[in-house]
């Protein structure tokens, strides 16, 4: 069973890199979906497991919440930031693509090697699937640096997010279901609240390109 | 009883959607922080007498015990103060048309939810929702980081919400990590609960753990503004209107500062030694005194340089947890009371500076002492105190760290340490003192304090640090006493 | 009681001598230059007539302008009484002053002085105090690091334990040390008491005069005692060199009355030829521009301190004499 | 007179000045009854401490422990514990402080009105009481709190008249550089702390080993050498103490620098011990330096006030030679020199308490009266002010070293002390302390020439300025004030043993060795050196053989020269018509060959310009001359500015704005720390 997650978190570092190699905003959201889709798709095997091995169902709600809120909602709220926000198009990205997919290369490499070996993890059956998801993490917050625009720092974060809660799921399987749902509204608020500010800079600085916000230094 | 600290601030925001007159707000949340206040002190009493207050409903999440009531009191303080403040604040800004009713509402609401983030992260047994509650602290604090909604402030607080989101996830990661080293340790309904990880610190997975804290470090560092992970700092203190600044510096620090305590104490127990945290805490200490230290020197708007000196003393703490023994245990518990109470007095002052001559850049200004003969003085003094002269209660605590750095037998980071504090002074000095004295060119500012009640405060805050410097009650050292002895696990 | 003889001995013979000193030192330099020049007596005269004159008192001037003189004056025979013209007649117990004591007194004397300079407004006075204080303060180190050498060696500061030490010691001038501090007390006898190469007692042009400058308004009594003053400063550094360095006393064989007075002869002799061999010097040096000065008294200082290094290169001690 | 009685004395005089202090802020309105009221209170608890403190002298040895309010902090005593050395500072100050009191009833005045007299008065007295609690305080950390306290309030007196711009920039500069000096302080208690675990000032120093021991002498000479005014950190001291009012000027340059002073006898000779020569060499050798070129500088002042500051500079060059002599005597086990070398440095720094503060109380009263603190303006004031006058004229003699005041006797004891060290075997030592001496001879003849200056310039002569034409006499207190001060000048400088009396009890406790018998006589002051016969002076027979050759000089001069007839008339001018105040010497002119013989101390620079008209025939030609203090220049400016370019650069590379960078140091944190953590 442990290969199929194994297969799964793989995907899931996979779409993050898919996420980096994109161009469009458009595409950031749609990779950031399919994401969320797999990630579901871990939970929901997984909430099976617990339910016909222990009979808990917190699993599988937290898969649910997954589905409507990471796989629908935010991406919709998403969209509509970007389609509110007049959008200039400019090269959004500071390196070009292929080193960026390097350097997220060379991130997973480093994450393997600086946590494998932690006997913590690595004597455990599911390192590969915490070393991916950390990965993820990782690619996620180089992602935020690569990228100037806000929703692409959004993006970033929702992704940093997932990484983090596949590696709760992977790891622990899932934390005590008060913490994630707590993680969820936390989550949701902060995109939200992300998702006004987006807004409020562009019409302040008439862009959302976050380097024109450089007032403040020194 | 507890339980109403975490109610009143929700009842109070339901209220303030219901009222209509700006009276109302003002009064509701007087009352609202007041109460609270009168919750809180008691509890510190129980504490000191039971060592701990628990209460069994819901899965007996709510813990106080003397750590927590430490850094709890410290924000029902402030907070109530802030609130005082605030009063006089809206009203002259809304006198000069810059508010109007929604905004302070929304100001208020904004300031009972920040603190009652604050309350839950403190009051909470579960390192998971204690991770929510800090976060919740950044989601809640954001527009008043950006309150007046300009560009700079929407910078700041851009840079605020992603900085400390993204910091605080990491933190996340780092409490997985815990969870993780605790699995087959704990059984399920105490898991994460830190007081559990406590007592069977001896028996979690030390290599996890250790990798725990690097992320913990890391995260709950950026919120406690810990060098190189400072950088939102200046921006949101300088942006946030005055009290919420005092808010920021004097009590969000802690909380997150707190965090890192509880954490350092699991992983320092079951590592068996304070080698491995204390080094990386001296590290990012250090670093963050260094940097505050050099930027302070030439810095033109004081807000910003107070926040950064506010950079500077959480890394003092840091060093002093870093150490790890009973001495500097003691000192930095000490520190972040007197820190929290004169940085928040500074900045309450500068809310009346920024008030009265309506720049921060520090070379405009004139005549400060003759302006505003109140808060100005306690404005002088306050540096005074920030920079650790006595008799002011930071001096003590400074000290004390250096006392127990002294005694480690490092000389080197204690001789450090005591050079980087003059070079602080001495930024300061050059930097602020000139703007005391002289009179002020334009003369259609008349001299007068505007904010009475304010002022009141800032005089009373000014009263305490100066006694606390010689003379600390004796609840409150008994109280640091035993924090301590929980910290350090004995 | 011996200390009251003592002291009377010390006036009389500083008091009747001093002008002496002057008009040898003239007289020689006039011959030296084929003139006849005034007699040796000439400052007897010429103090006994401005006692006599009345005195023009400057109206810009205060009190200090007047005690000035008499303070330079009564100085200069206060330090006399420290500096024993003949070490047989000092009392048992050592006077109570020593070398310091006595250049703090002359610094009394000379601060009424330059005070005085300045006192009466007018432009030459100031220029005679700023030099004055220039050159003492340049002249203070080699007399003060001299003396203490000389001390050192004779293990006291009191100058007739000096004196009578360096009797002891037979003829000191052998020892290169004394030979080295006694050409810095020459160097330092000719700042401190206003003689060519430093300034020229008898100039009166603006430019050169350092010690006239400031008694410029003086006239009368006053004049008068400045004058003394100064030969009497003049005499005691003399005595200073000639019985510290050259002592004699030792070579009288017996004692009582008969002894002082020969003592006292002999005294008498040294001095004279010492007034020649200052006038020797005057003659043969030319004046320094102001700020060569500091040359000089490098020079001094250089032979005082050199004359430390030998004592204690000789090892010391207060027995590397005999 | 038990010490109980003592105790009781000290702590109703302590009482008292909180008193005082709490007093003036309650009078704050009503200014004269607020000056008169504190300053009284001053008086009267400064004679009770002066009482106390005499008491203790003469009385047995031993400690006298009062303690304070009890602090509930750990590591905190306040607790005061006086020994004869702290008694004699404290006498001292009480002396100082009646003087300054009496002459600030007076002084004060012209605040009337105009300034917050109660908040003055408030400052002033507190700024007292800190300095007691720095001479008794009997715990490290105390000690330090007291000394911060009171560079603390001086800060704000020195700032009280801040809205003049020099002001204010003296006052940031004094309390950074004495806020650093603490620093070093402080690190050296943590030294001793980390070692003894206390910080009992009175407990043993035998657990700390050698090169911490040297360490920390380092570090207190640097602390304490920079409050002392020592060269070369003394740049804030000619700022801070002309910028204060002058009665506080005289506390300031009077006892406050002395406290450093005290801080080196009591933490070095007392506590740590003298443990090396060199300690005692370092100490000549920046003894030296500071007296000679503190001197130098002062004669180049045309500022009263500064002039005196730099004075300050010199004097306490001299007492740290005398100290410096002690320490190498006790590294070398020579007991009685250096206790010898001991009295001589604390005497000098009593006779500087005195003349100093009475120089500073003379300024003032200077500027009371004409209102300008410049020498080039003044002039002929002996005629409007003569007591003043005569006052300043006792106090210059006695600061220039000159017999019969009390600036003599201690420097006759450093020589003396000196002299009888100096022997064969250490040439090293041997040829700094000649150096010592020449120093001190060179020092002596310049400020001599120094003060000169100051009194010829400002006090004789013609006016130099209109306004000062006409002014009048200060008020009686204030020359009461300083009249107290000149007597004791002369007082101590002709019967010394009565203080040396004292002063040897300090030595006796420090050091075990009381040289009092071996410095005997009434009127013969005589010292008994290295068992050879003693050397005696006696500036009492000095005085009276003034008095009686003078007396003579008239007699003869009666005799000889018929009756006194005297003629007034003006200054020869060389036949022009009328001599006036621009053609005297200016204290620019009168300092100029020492400036330029000295031309490697000052850099001088001379700038002349004809302005209008030919070339031959210029309107008016300006002349202007500069000399400036080459540590300013060529040490402390640059680093100053060095290290503010580095600050700015390096703020704007670290914190620059961009939200990538700050997101890109996070992760390079994560990253750096995770490798961090593979290899621990």
């Amino acid at each position: 069973m442990s290969g199929l997650f194994d297969t799964l978190s793989v995907i899931i570092l996979l779409t993050s890199f898919v996420l980096v190699a994109n161009k469009r905003i458009k595409s950031y959201i749609k990779t950031f979906r399919i994401q969320s889709a797999f990630i579901a798709l871990a939970a929901g095997i997984m909430g099976i497991q617990s339910i016909t091995s222990e009979g808990r169902i917190d699993v599988l709600v937290v898969c649910f919440v997954i589905v409507v809120l990471k796989v629908i909602y935010i991406p919709k709220l998403l969209n509509r930031t970007y389609s509110g926000v007049e959008y200039k198009v400019e090269k959004d990205f500071i390196l070009n693509i292929p080193i960026l997919v390097l350097i997220c290369c060379g991130l997973v490499v480093f994450t393997h090697f600086c946590i494998a070996s932690i006997d913590g993890i690595s004597q455990g059956y599911n390192d590969l699937q915490i070393i991916n998801s950390v990965s993820v993490v990782m690619i996620g917050l180089f992602f935020m640096i690569s990228r100037k625009k806000a929703i692409g720092q959004i993006i970033g974060f929702l992704v940093l997010e997932n990484g983090i809660f596949i590696t709760a799921m992977f790891a622990t399987d899932g934390m005590p279901f008060i913490v994630d749902m707590g993680i969820f509204i936390d989550m949701l608020t902060a995109v939200m609240i992300m998702g006004i500010m987006v807004y409020q800079i562009s019409d302040k600085f008439d862009t959302i390109n976050i380097d024109k916000l450089n007032k403040l230094k020194g | 009883m507890g339980f109403l600290l975490l109610v009143i601030p929700l009842i109070s925001v339901l209220l303030f959607f219901l009222v209509k007159k700006r009276l109302f707000l003002h009064v509701i949340s007087l009352t609202a922080s007041g109460l609270m206040m009168m919750i809180a002190l008691p509890l510190a009493g129980d504490v000191i007498a039971k060592g701990t207050v628990e209460y069994a409903h819901y899965g007996g999440f709510f813990y106080l015990d003397s750590l927590s009531i430490i850094v709890l009191d410290i924000v029902l303080l402030i907070g109530f103060f802030a609130a005082i403040y605030s009063v006089q604040y809206l009203e002259v800004d809304v006198r000069r048309g810059k508010l109007d009713f929604g905004k302070v509402r929304l100001y208020y609401i904004l300031m009972q939810l920040f603190l009652f983030t604050m309350i839950l992260a403190l009051t909470v047994k579960n390192m998971g929702i204690m991770w929510i509650a800090i976060e919740a602290t950044t989601l809640a604090s954001v527009f008043l980081v950006g309150f007046h909604n300009d560009r700079y402030a929407l910078e700041a607080a851009w840079k605020y919400v992603i900085i400390c989101s993204v910091g605080i996830a990491v933190a996340m990661l780092g409490i997985i990590f815990l969870h993780l080293s605790s699995i087959g340790v704990l059984e399920s309904r105490e898991l994460l609960q830190w007081t559990a990880l406590m007592e069977n610190a001896g028996r979690l997975n030390d290599s996890t753990a250790r990798l725990a804290f690097i992320f913990i470090l890391v995260g709950f560092g950026t919120k406690a503004g810990l060098a190189p992970m400072h950088t939102w700092l200046p921006d949101a203190h300088s942006q946030a209107p005055a009290p919420i600044s005092a808010l920021l510096s004097g009590v969000l620090l802690n909380s997150a500062m707190y965090g890192i305590i509880r954490m350092a104490a699991v992983v320092n127990k079951s590592l068996g030694s304070s080698i491995y945290t204390g080094r990386l805490l001296m590290a990012m200490g250090m670093l963050s005194i260094v940097i505050a230290a050099v930027f302070i020197l030439t810095q033109k708007d004081y807000k910003r340089l107070l926040a950064y000196s506010s950079i500077e003393h959480m890394g003092i703490i840091a060093v002093a947890i870093g150490f790890f023994t009973p001495l500097s245990l003691f000192g930095g518990l000490l520190h972040m009371i007197n820190h929290s109470l004169t940085k928040s007095m500074l900045f309450l002052c500068s809310g009346s500076l920024l008030q009265k001559f309506e720049t921060k850049q520090i070379p405009r200004i004139k005549g400060v002492l003759k302006m505003l003969p109140f808060s100005g003085t306690a404005f002088l003094f306050g540096l005074f105190a920030i920079a650790g002269m006595p008799p002011f209660s930071v001096f003590a605590s400074e000290l004390g760290i250096l006392m127990s750095v002294f005694n480690e037998g490092s000389y080197i980071i204690g001789a450090v340490l005591a050079i980087l504090f003059v070079i602080v002074f001495a930024g300061i000095a050059t930097a602020m003192f000139r703007i005391f004295y002289g009179s002020n060119e334009n003369k259609d500012l008349e001299p007068g304090e505007e904010n009475i009640p304010g002022t009141l405060i800032i005089m009373t805050l000014l009263v305490i640090i100066g006694i606390t410097g010689l003379w600390m009650p004796d609840p409150i050292i008994e109280l640091i006493h035993q924090a301590q002895s929980i910290i350090s696990g004995v | 009681m011996s200390y009251i003889i003592y002291i009377i001995i010390q006036i009389l013979t500083i008091v009747l001598t001093a002008p002496l000193v002057n008009g040898i030192i003239k007289k020689a330099k006039a011959l030296s230059q084929k003139r006849t020049g005034p007699p040796v007596f000439q400052m007897y005269y010429d103090l006994y007539k401005l006692i006599r004159k009345g005195t023009v008192v400057s109206d810009v001037s205060s009190w200090i302008y007047k005690a000035a003189p008499y303070v330079v004056f009564s100085t200069a025979l206060a330090a006399a009484l420290l500096v024993p013209v003949s070490t047989l007649v000092t009392p048992a117990n050592s006077i109570p002053g020593d070398f310091i004591l006595m250049v703090s007194v002359f610094a009394l004397g000379r601060f009424f002085m330059m005070a005085a300079g300045l006192d009466t407004g007018s432009t030459f006075g100031g220029m005679g105090s700023s030099r004055e204080a220039m050159i003492s303060s340049l002249a203070e180190p080699s007399i003060l690091v001299c003396l203490f050498t000389a001390g050192l060696i004779s293990g006291s500061t009191s100058l007739d334990r000096m004196m009578t030490f360096m009797q002891g010691t037979g003829t000191p001038l052998t020892h290169p040390a004394t030979v080295l501090l006694f050409l810095a007390l020459l160097s330092i006898i000719m700042m401190e008491t206003a003689r060519i190469p430093v300034d020229d007692p008898a100039t009166h042009l603006e430019l050169t005069m350092v010690h006239e400058a400031m008694l410029l308004e003086y006239s009368g009594r006053h004049l008068a005692l400045m004058e003394y003053g100064a030969a009497i400063k003049q005499l005691v550094f003399m005595t200073l060199l000639v019985n510290l360095l050259v002592p004699h006393d030792q070579i009288i064989g017996f004692a009582g009355a008969g002894a002082v007075v020969l003592s006292l002869l002999i005294y008498l002799l040294k001095v004279i030829l010492l007034a020649v061999l200052i006038a020797l010097v005057e003659i043969n040096t030319v004046k320094f521009r102001l700020f060569s000065i500091p040359n000089l008294a490098a020079l001094s200082f250089i032979l005082s301190f050199l004359a430390f290094l030998q004592y204690f290169l000789m090892g010391g001690g207060h027995v590397w004499f005999v | 007179m038990g010490a109980l009685q003592i105790e009781n004395y000290i702590q109703m005089s302590v009482l008292l000045f909180t008193i005082g202090a709490l007093a003036a802020l309650a009078l704050g309105k009503r200014d004269r009854l607020c000056n008169l009221v504190s300053n009284g209170i001053c008086i009267a608890s400064g004679l009770l401490l002066m009482v106390a403190s005499v008491m203790k002298l003469l009385g047995a040895s031993g400690l006298i422990q009062i303690g304070l309010l009890r602090s509930t902090l750990p590591f905190l005593a306040l607790e005061m514990k006086i020994d004869n050395l702290s008694a004699l500072f404290l006498m001292v100050l009480s002396v100082l402080v009646v003087c300054v009191s009496i002459y600030s009833i007076g002084y004060i005045s012209h605040y009337y009105g105009k300034r917050k007299v109660g908040l003055f008065n408030f400052l002033y007295i507190t700024f007292i009481l800190s300095m007691i609690f720095v001479f008794t305080s009997s715990n490290a950390v105390f000690f330090y709190i007291a000394w911060e306290a009171m560079s603390l309030l001086s800060y704000f007196l020195v700032i009280f008249e801040s809205e003049r711009m020099e002001n204010q920039r003296a006052g940031t500069l004094y309390i950074v550089m004495t806020h650093i000096a603490t620093a070093f302080l402080l690190i050296g208690f943590m030294i001793i702390y980390s070692y003894t675990k206390s910080f009992d000032l009175f407990g043993s120093s035998d657990a700390i080993p050698d090169t911490a021991k040297n360490i920390i002498f380092i570090l207190f000479v640097l602390g304490f050498g920079t409050k002392a005014g020592a060269i070369p950190v003394h740049i804030w001291l000619p700022y801070a103490h002309p910028a204060a009012p002058s009665n506080v000027s005289a506390l300031m340059s009077g006892i406050m620098i002395k406290t450093a002073i005290y801080g080196l006898i009591r933490f070095v000779l007392d506590f740590l011990g003298v443990q090396h020569v060199w300690w005692g060499a370092l100490l000549i050798g920046v003894g030296i330096v500071s007296a000679v070129l503190g001197v130098a500088y002062a004669l180049m002042e045309q500022d009263i006030k500064r002039l005196l500051a730099y004075s300050s500079v010199e004097n306490i060059g001299i007492i740290l030679i005398g100290l410096g002599v002690s320490f190498t005597a006790l590294a070398q086990g020579n007991e009685t020199v250096g206790a010898l070398a001991l009295i001589a440095s604390t005497l000098h720094a009593v006779n500087h308490t005195f003349f100093k503060g009475g120089l500073f109380l003379g300024a003032g009263s200077v500027h009371y009266a004409t209102g300008t603190k410049d020498i080039e303006k003044l002039g002929g004031l002996i005629k409007s002010m003569p007591i003043t006058a005569l006052l300043v004229l006792c106090f210059s003699l006695a600061i220039s070293a000159i017999v019969p005041f009390n600036g003599f006797i201690s420097e006759w004891l450093t020589y003396q002390s000196i002299f009888a060290y100096i022997s064969p075997g250490q040439p090293g030592t041997n040829i700094l302390f000649i150096l010592a001496v020449a120093a001190l001879g060179l020092a002596g003849a310049l400020a001599a020439a120094c003060f000169v200056k100051l009194f010829g310039i400002s006090f004789l002569g013609l006016p130099r300025s209109e306004e000062i034409s006409h002014v009048e006499e200060v008020p009686v207190v204030m020359n009461a004030g300083m009249g107290i001060l000149a007597a004791l000048c002369l007082l101590l400088g002709t019967f010394p043993l009565v203080i040396i009396r004292l002063i040897d009890g300090v030595a006796g406790e420090l050091i075990g060795r009381s040289v009092f018998d071996q410095l005997q006589g009434g009127f013969v002051i005589t010292w008994y050196s290295m068992d050879l016969t003693g050397t005696a002076i006696s500036p009492f027979e000095i005085l009276i053989a003034l008095g009686v050759l003078t007396l003579l000089a008239l007699l003869a001069i009666r005799v000889y020269g018929g009756k006194y007839i005297e003629r007034k008339y003006g200054t020869w001018d060389c036949g022009f018509e009328g001599i006036n105040s621009r053609m005297q010497y200016t204290a620019t002119g009168f300092s100029k060959p020492v400036k330029i013989v000295f031309r490697i101390l000052f850099r001088p620079s001379r700038k002349t310009e004809a302005i209008g008209g030919t070339d031959y025939y210029p309107d008016r030609i300006e002349y202007k001359v500069a000399s400036e203090s080459i540590f300013e220049k060529y040490v402390y400016l640059p680093a100053y500015s060095r290290v503010r370019t580095f600050s700015r650069k390096a703020k704007f590379l670290v914190q620059t704005g961009s939200i990538h960078n700050y997101l890109i140091y996070i992760f390079i944190t994560i990253l750096v720390l995770m490798a961090y953590n593979r290899f621990v």
